[in-house]
């Protein structure tokens, strides 16, 4: 593959990169006055890169002919899939973003700015070929979401987000990068197929498998699997409510991606010596997530358990090891991101009287009575996120328990599934709130519109209509997980 | 123990020569000690051993508060004093990289200049 | 000299140890006497610019006036005050010194007459000078006071301001050398100028960079015009305020072991090092550590010459320079000098 | 009727009906609930009429592949046919029985009931396993939200043991359907049915199974949550639960236990029976001692729910057929109980036995209706409940004789509690004076009580019209099973029928034997 | 002779030195910020003795590269400490528990 080619491929970051030096420029000179303009024209520049992101997506890229720059990325379908999946999490944040940080005139010319580095970041970390560009990647995204937890400077809750995220994202690099340094050590090469061609001559080493267990272990905090999961309840509570909804999504679903890259590739020679340990995240994090989440009364600290739980599942997917198994992994991971997209679209909507965000979960008792459009929608996403057919979250449990019983694990797929019914509680519990429970009247003020579409687009994304859509889906995640082994 | 072939060999004079300018220092600094103690010049007293403050007491923790600004160029310091630390390998690789690696480099070093301007045009860089 | 020491029978290890110990005391005692000396000279170019005197007492025309303020020095009561952290309050003194000493080790005095001719000698002299920071940081902070507290953050702050512009300007001499060996850097300005001038200085390029580098070293030492960190009408006497004794003494020496080195460096980099300033045979009879010695002499001249006669800057004005002029300019002869390189084909 | 998708708009009927509720004021919703279950009665009466009694096994069908994965696959054999029947059938009087009762976010209520129907009739008709699973374990949403918001004092934790309880057991279900899928490379019903898996497989995949209907059902001791779910739900919530609900569980075992696992069904058969036995003495004991109607019922249905599983274990036609009316006799009787209950609950708002006394005095013709389920539930010739108790028990008295005997003591228990119950509330002194004054039958009750009470008569009278449908079903189904069929302990002669059973079981197995 | 093991096990000395610095330091947030640092140290001491060992540049320019990110860290790092310290007028570990469950 030629410079020239290479650098065709990247269009997607290309165009981010340039859109975000040149936005940064007008947000010297514009101030964050700005801000909105730079927030849509940001919105603008992730379409367009998704629209660049797509052809390798539907034309299945995969293999040699999705290597760039020797191998350092991978422009193929997988990446693509995730890429989408990153620019839809980071364009629902420019969205909603900036009429919550309005309301305390905290809206910066930086904070579209930040959302699209970080972007940039995750979409080279989904296409990374190479530890180098992984970590590369990772950091750009980690670096910028340190800034945008603490974004919100006038809530001590915020600054005590943004250093947390920061000291346990950069330990999490920290042992990443030591089990990188090792892998490199013990395989000689950083390439990820190299590293596959290293390991498969022989059994693992144990220098390389301690460099395996770092990297993982140093993802599993990236995606906030447990036991590395103790970051995401107080950042997910702290953090700005846009931002949470970024976290929740983006960051989320390039962080899984490149676990199942590095999972899948790298270490693909030896998925029995890792699976041990997806396995043994996986059903930690479902119970961890569903048991936590049980006592919580914050809506976004249930929101970080439920992603804890259902990153839990998606692990049984990449347990698999199988093309099924990442393929359900991917639809999985799209089907959560837009229950979340949903879930903090409506979260975001509950606003007191003079408009203030309400979070306790208490406070939006009998919601179904003074706003019921809202509570249903939330509802369907505690139902969405409980897996409870018809919603749509049944979907991503439906097909990774498949995958998971296609190679044979049924033992872990039964466990993990009943471990779900635990998750089921706390979830009930919220409609319960909603639905029995005498009206508190608390929640008042009037969302905006923007939010309101979103909500709405994502709740029938994820009601029954989305089955509708399971063709599709699978189409595309299938040709995305292809790509991933198609290099096997 | 003196392997000339290795390129590390070249650092041992410097060690010997850490080891000797440290034994010197010190005993620019340890020897006065002793030598005042038995010239009996060595005679401490309160108001000799308090800091200085204009004749006043202190009244506040001298530590407790520093402008931000320092804090900012030392940022600054370590964004730029990075970038200088992917120009030296570059600098005499020139040769080998040719006009893709000066390309490449320029491009890097236009980004730093974008963010420099913003730094610029944000008040980063004036210290009024 | 080490085949000197094999002569004399010794096996290799401990010729090599040997003659590398005494290159070593060649060095630093030399650069401690010239210390001493260059204090002297500071000031009687001082006192002549302002048409006075200087030191003229002590000694035939006050030469022995350094010694003697050095023997009064270590005579001297050591006063640690009770709120400083001691330890470190002795170690910044030490740490400053030994790191001015420690940049000698690998400038060139003559073809081949380098302590440790190691390939990334430039690297290391901005590394070690990296460091000095940390003496005067740690003096500040220990000394647990007001002022010198106050003048260490600014010393610091000055110190990396202009580092980073002192690194760009030695990227472009590394690009037109081709080298980080210093050695190799005075080589390559073998008849720079016409074939017939030794000195990168001559290149209308890199002519800039030296005028800037000349400021920057100032700037690095805090010498006038930039000595804000030791400003006595507002900081007393900066982080040195509650040093007494050798201690007091040792900054001095590291700060003028320092302007020496800069001279060095200036002479290495810009001047031909050890080179003669022009390419005519007969000057190659004086041996090259002269030609060096008095290139870091006139060198240490400007700087005298300077203070003697330019107002201390504000130190916004001193930041300003540094990352609103400096900085600039000096990226932009990067992208220059590498273009221009690129375009010649230099290194085709 | 052949291509027209019958089954769809059943299923779209009362979607749509729900969508309109939704948003619209009492008085329009009950309306529009109303003409929607009627509908989609008049649908199954269609339905009924156009069944190809005799005919193709699966009638009806529908197929479009609108998913990956499953398909949307509709059809329905006999079997399911009288399910459907039953569930449209009940459906307007649930309506009815809520029409003045549900005054609060009435909108809501109809709309979760017509959700609920929608998804009870996509169980009875789905043709694919996750088609099944989805509809099966959907009607937890709404059952969830009618219990919990329209329930009595206790209904928040009713609410959740119902869902905690049927979504633990289905999940279980799910992994072995993914199994089973897997195995088998299809997820089509019929072929599923008709599937030989390897026996050891069965054995789990049974149990799975078995803990999703074994809660559903309930059976005994998985039935806990049902006494605290009907008593806290509302009336029609009740009649709903009672009278379609739990023959989900019925449905399941027939449907999938008993055809796919012949070989584990059979090893399990004595579990199956002990747990049957022991609720049906434990359960009709318990319900001797209950204060409060509703629960009382509510025990009896685990009781008559225990006889159902006691016939389908049996693996013969006697004991299918009976069990299969024994489901749809108790989904009459039980909703029918539950309504008498909610009609002397919308006037005094108690279920407390002693609140009541001697109403036949003042409510005659409610008494007499009332009598008229209680003696059906009892299972006094005649009435719907005799059928199919005595053909349940016929069934497994072939098999074993001391099940039977056992099982058989919970028509006597049930004469004891139910007779008590009629006398405590409709005999005996007007202990209470409001009790005393209330009104008799309404126009609206009276309309949810004839046609119901026609029913148990008929179904007593000429239970055929009934068994018909079903009859080339549950032969097919004896037929599956016979290969695994346990030998039974009792010789009963029950004429040529049993030669033609074992002729037909004998015919099956050695397809069996060249298919393998 | 000082060989590619003694690295390895200076660098995993320090990589838990790090770690347990994180863990059990409850004084200084800042102290948490150097144990980061310093197992940003180990991995470059790992990569670049690899690098030396393998006779390959990579390792070494991995090395620049988490440099570069380490610094880019520590300036967010202590941005964000220091609006954290703003708020909050300490910087103690113990502090950082304004949210709970």
């Amino acid at each position: 593959m030629d410079f020239a080619h290479s650098l065709a491929a990247i269009s997607a970051e290309e165009l981010i990169s340039g859109a975000g030096l040149v936005l940064l420029l007008v947000a010297a000179w514009g101030g964050d006055k700005a801000a909105r303009a730079i927030s849509v024209a940001a919105l603008v520049v992730l379409v367009a890169a998704a629209a660049l992101a797509v052809p390798a997506l539907a034309g299945g890229v995969g293999g040699k002919a999705a290597f760039v720059f020797d191998g350092q990325l991978r422009v193929d379908a997988f990446a693509s899939f995730a890429k989408l999946l990153i620019y839809l999490g980071a364009g629902v944040t420019l969205i909603v973003a900036p009429s919550f940080f309005e309301r305390f005139n905290a809206l910066r010319a930086e904070f579209p700015l930040l959302v699209l580095f970080a972007a940039l970041g995750m979409g080279i970390m989904v296409s990374a070929g190479d530890l180098l560009t992984l970590y590369i990647g990772l950091e750009l995204n980690s670096l910028a979401s340190y800034v945008l937890a603490a974004m919100l400077r006038s809530d001590g809750r915020s600054a005590e987000a943004g250093l947390k995220y920061f000291v346990l994202g950069s330990l999490a690099s920290g042992i990443l990068l030591y089990g990188v340094s090792l892998t490199y050590g013990f395989t000689g090469t950083t390439s990820f197929e190299g590293i596959r061609t290293a390991l498969s001559a022989g059994p693992l080493s144990i220098g390389a498998t301690f460099g395996m267990v770092f990297v993982f272990a140093g993802l599993a905090f990236k995606i906030s699997a447990a036991p590395f999961h103790m970051w995401t309840p107080d950042v997910y509570e702290g953090s700005p409510t846009p931002v949470t909804t970024f976290f929740a999504t983006a960051p989320k679903a390039a962080a899984l991606a490149l676990l199942m890259r590095v999972s899948l590739d790298a270490f693909g020679a030896h998925v029995s010596a890792w699976n041990q340990i997806v396995i043994f995240a996986s059903l930690f994090s479902i119970i961890i997530g569903a048991l936590g989440a049980i006592t919580q009364n914050n809506i976004k600290r249930l929101l970080a358990y439920s992603s804890i739980n259902n990153v839990g599942f998606m692990l049984i997917g990449l347990a698999a090891g199988t093309p099924a198994g990442a393929s359900a992994m991917l639809v999985y991971l799209a089907i959560y991101v837009v229950t979340s997209v949903a879930g903090f679209a409506a979260v975001l909507l509950l606003r007191d009287e003079n408009g203030d965000p309400i979070e306790a979960i208490s406070d939006m008792a009998g919601l179904s009575r003074t706003r019921p459009g809202l509570a249903a929608a939330l509802a369907i996403v505690m139902f969405s996120l409980a897996g409870i057919p018809p919603l749509f979250g049944f979907w991503g449990k439906f097909v990774v328990f498949q995958a998971a019983v296609q190679a044979h694990l049924v033992l872990l797929a039964a466990v993990g599934i009943a471990a779900s019914v635990i998750g089921a509680f706390y979830y009930l519990k919220v409609v319960k709130v909603l639905y029995f429970d005498e009206p508190a009247d608390k929640v008042r003020g009037n969302g905006d519109f923007a939010n309101t579409v979103l909500l709405a687009l994502a709740s029938i994304a994820i009601s029954p209509l989305g089955y509708l859509g399971t063709k599709w889906l699978g189409g595309l995640a299938g040709n995305a997980a292809a790509a991933l082994f198609h290099v096997v | 123990m003196v392997d000339q072939t290795s390129y590390l060999a070249g650092y041992l004079p410097i060690l010997i020569f850490l080891g000797i300018a440290l034994a010197l220092s010190t005993a620019f600094v340890f020897l006065p000690i002793g030598a005042s103690r038995l010239t009996g010049t060595y005679n401490p007293n309160t108001e000799k051993l308090s800091e200085y403050e204009c004749g006043f007491p202190a009244f506040e923790d001298p530590r407790s508060q520093f402008d931000v600004r320092f804090y900012l160029v030392a940022i600054l310091f370590i964004i730029f004093d990075l970038e200088a630390a992917f120009l030296f390998p570059w600098a005499v690789s020139l040769k080998e990289t040719q006009w893709a690696g000066w390309a490449t480099m320029m491009l890097f070093l236009f980004e730093l200049v974008i963010g420099f301007i913003y730094a610029w045009k944000k008040g980063a860089l004036d210290w009024e | 000299m080490t085949p000197f020491f094999q002569g004399l029978g010794l096996p290799y290890e401990w010729a090599w140890t040997i003659s590398t110990i005494c290159g070593i005391l060649l060095i630093a005692l030399p650069v401690m006497l010239s210390v001493a000396m260059v204090i002297y000279v500071d000031r009687k170019v001082w006192a002549a610019m302002a048409l006075r005197r200087g030191p003229n007492v002590v000694g035939p025309f006050g030469l022995l006036q350094s010694f003697a303020d050095g023997l009064k020095v270590f005579l001297q009561e050591t006063i640690i005050p009770a709120a400083a952290n001691k330890g470190l309050f002795l170690i910044g003194p030490i740490v400053t010194f030994t790191v001015a000493l420690l940049a000698w080790a690998v400038i060139p005095f003559n073809s081949g007459a380098i302590l440790a001719n190691i390939n990334v000698g430039l690297l290391y002299i901005l590394a070690i000078s990296s460091l000095g920071v940390y003496g005067i940081v740690i003096a500040g902070w220990s000394s647990n006071s007001k002022y010198p507290f106050f003048s260490a953050m600014r010393a610091s702050a000055q110190m990396i301001s202009y580092e980073v512009s002192i690194g760009f300007i030695l990227i472009c001499v590394v690009l037109w050398a081709g080298s980080f060996n210093l050695n190799d850097i005075v080589k390559a300005q073998h008849g720079h100028g016409f074939g017939f001038i030794n000195g990168f200085w001559c290149n209308p390029l890199l002519f800039p960079m030296w005028v800037m580098f000349l400021i920057s070293s100032m700037a690095e030492t805090q010498r006038a015009p930039f000595d804000l960190t030791e400003a006595e009408s507002e900081l007393v006497a900066g982080y040195q305020t509650e040093y007494s004794s050798m201690a007091f003494a040792l900054f001095w020496l590291g700060e003028y072991g320092n302007v020496l080195m800069m001279c060095a460096l200036n002479a290495t980099l810009f001047w031909g090092g050890y080179l003669p300033p022009l390419e005519i045979p007969v000057l190659y009879l004086i041996p090259g550590w002269i030609w060096l010695i008095l290139k870091i002499a006139f060198g240490f001249f400007v700087f005298s010459w300077v203070k003697a006669t330019v107002p201390r800057y504000r130190y916004d004005q001193l930041m300003r320079l540094g990352w609103k002029i400096f900085l600039p300019v000096s990226l932009l002869f990067v992208f220059l000098v590498s273009g221009y390189l690129m375009a010649t084909g230099h290194f085709a | 009727m052949t291509g027209f998708p019958i089954l769809s708009l059943m299923l779209l009927v009362p979607l749509v009906g729900a969508v309109l509720c939704l948003k619209s004021g009492r008085e329009t919703a009950r309306v529009v609930a109303l003409i929607a279950t009627l509908i989609d009665f008049a649908l199954g009466v269609v339905l009924w009429t156009h069944f190809d009694i005799g005919g193709a096994q699966w009638q009806f069908q529908e197929h479009a592949a609108l998913f990956s994965g499953f398909d949307w696959k509709l059809g329905i054999d006999g079997i399911a046919l009288l399910l459907i029947v039953l569930t449209v059938f009940l459906m307007p009087i649930c309506i009815g029985a809520s029409w003045n009762s549900i005054e609060k976010r009435a909108g809501e209520y109809y709309a979760a009931f017509l959700l609920t129907e929608t998804l009870l009739l996509g169980v009875f008709v789905a043709q694919d396993l996750f088609l099944f699973y989805i509809m099966f374990e959907a009607g937890l949403i709404p059952m969830y939200l009618i219990i919990g918001i329209w329930g009595g004092a206790e209904r928040i934790y009713a609410s959740y043991k119902f869902f905690l309880y049927t979504l633990l057991g289905s999940v279980l279900m799910l992994i072995a359907m993914f199994w089973m899928v897997n195995e088998a490379g299809t997820t089509d019903i019929p072929t599923l049915m008709a599937y030989n898996f390897p026996p050891a497989a069965q054995t789990w995949l049974f149990l799975a199974f078995f803990a999703s209907f074994a809660v559903k059902m309930p059976m005994w001791p998985f039935h806990t949550w049902l006494p605290d779910a009907h008593v806290q739900a509302p009336t029609g919530g009740s009649v709903i639960l009672a009278g379609v609900l739990l023959k989900m569980g019925g449905y399941g075992f027939i449907r999938f236990s008993l055809p796919m696992f012949p070989v584990a069904s059979a090893h399990f058969a004595p579990l199956i029976w002990g747990l049957s036995m022991a609720a049906v003495v434990i359960t009709s004991l318990i319900a001797l001692v209950q204060n409060d109607m509703k629960k009382l019922i509510a025990y009896s249905s685990v009781a008559h729910m225990a006889i159902v599983t006691v016939g389908l274990f049996a693996f013969n036609r006697q004991g299918l057929e009976g069990s299969m009316i024994v489901m749809l006799s108790h989904g009459i009787v039980s909703g029918a109980l539950f309504l008498g209950v909610g009609v002397i609950y919308d006037r005094l708002h108690t279920r407390e036995i002693t609140r009541y006394g001697g109403l036949a005095v003042n409510m005659p013709y409610y008494a007499l209706f009332f009598m008229l389920f209680t003696m059906a539930s009892i299972g006094l010739p005649g009435t719907s409940g005799f059928v199919g108790e005595f053909l349940s028990l016929l069934g497994v008295y072939q098999e074993s004789s001391w099940v039977a005997l056992i099982a058989t003591t919970g028509i006597i228990l049930g004469a004891a509690y139910m007779l008590y119950l009629y006398r405590r509330v409709i005999f005996g002194e007007q202990a209470n004076a409001d009790a005393a004054k209330l009104p008799d039958l309404d126009f609206r009750e009276w309309a949810m009580m004839i046609p119901l009470a026609a029913v148990v008569l008929w179904m007593g009278v000429y239970p055929e019209s009934f068994l018909a449908p079903m009859r080339k079903d549950i032969g097919a189904l004896e037929a599956r099973v016979a290969m695994a069929k346990p030998k039974g302990d009792a010789d009963v002669k029950t004429g040529a029928e049993r030669t033609a059973t074992a002729a037909a079981a004998a015919l099956a197995s050695a397809q069996l034997k060249g298919a393998k | 002779m000082i060989g590619i093991g003694h690295y390895v096990v200076v660098s995993a000395i320090m990589f838990v030195l790090g770690v347990l610095g994180i863990f059990l330091n409850r004084k200084n947030v800042i102290i948490i910020l150097m144990a980061i640092e310093l197992i940003l140290l180990s991995v470059n001491l790992n990569l670049v003795a690899f690098s030396a060992y393998l006779h390959d540049l990579v390792g070494q320019i991995f090395a620049m590269f988490v440099l570069t990110v380490a610094a880019g860290e520590a300036a967010i790092g202590l941005a964000i400490l220091v609006i954290y310290f703003r708020g909050r007028g300490t910087i103690a570990v113990d502090d950082v528990n304004r949210m709970k469950g």
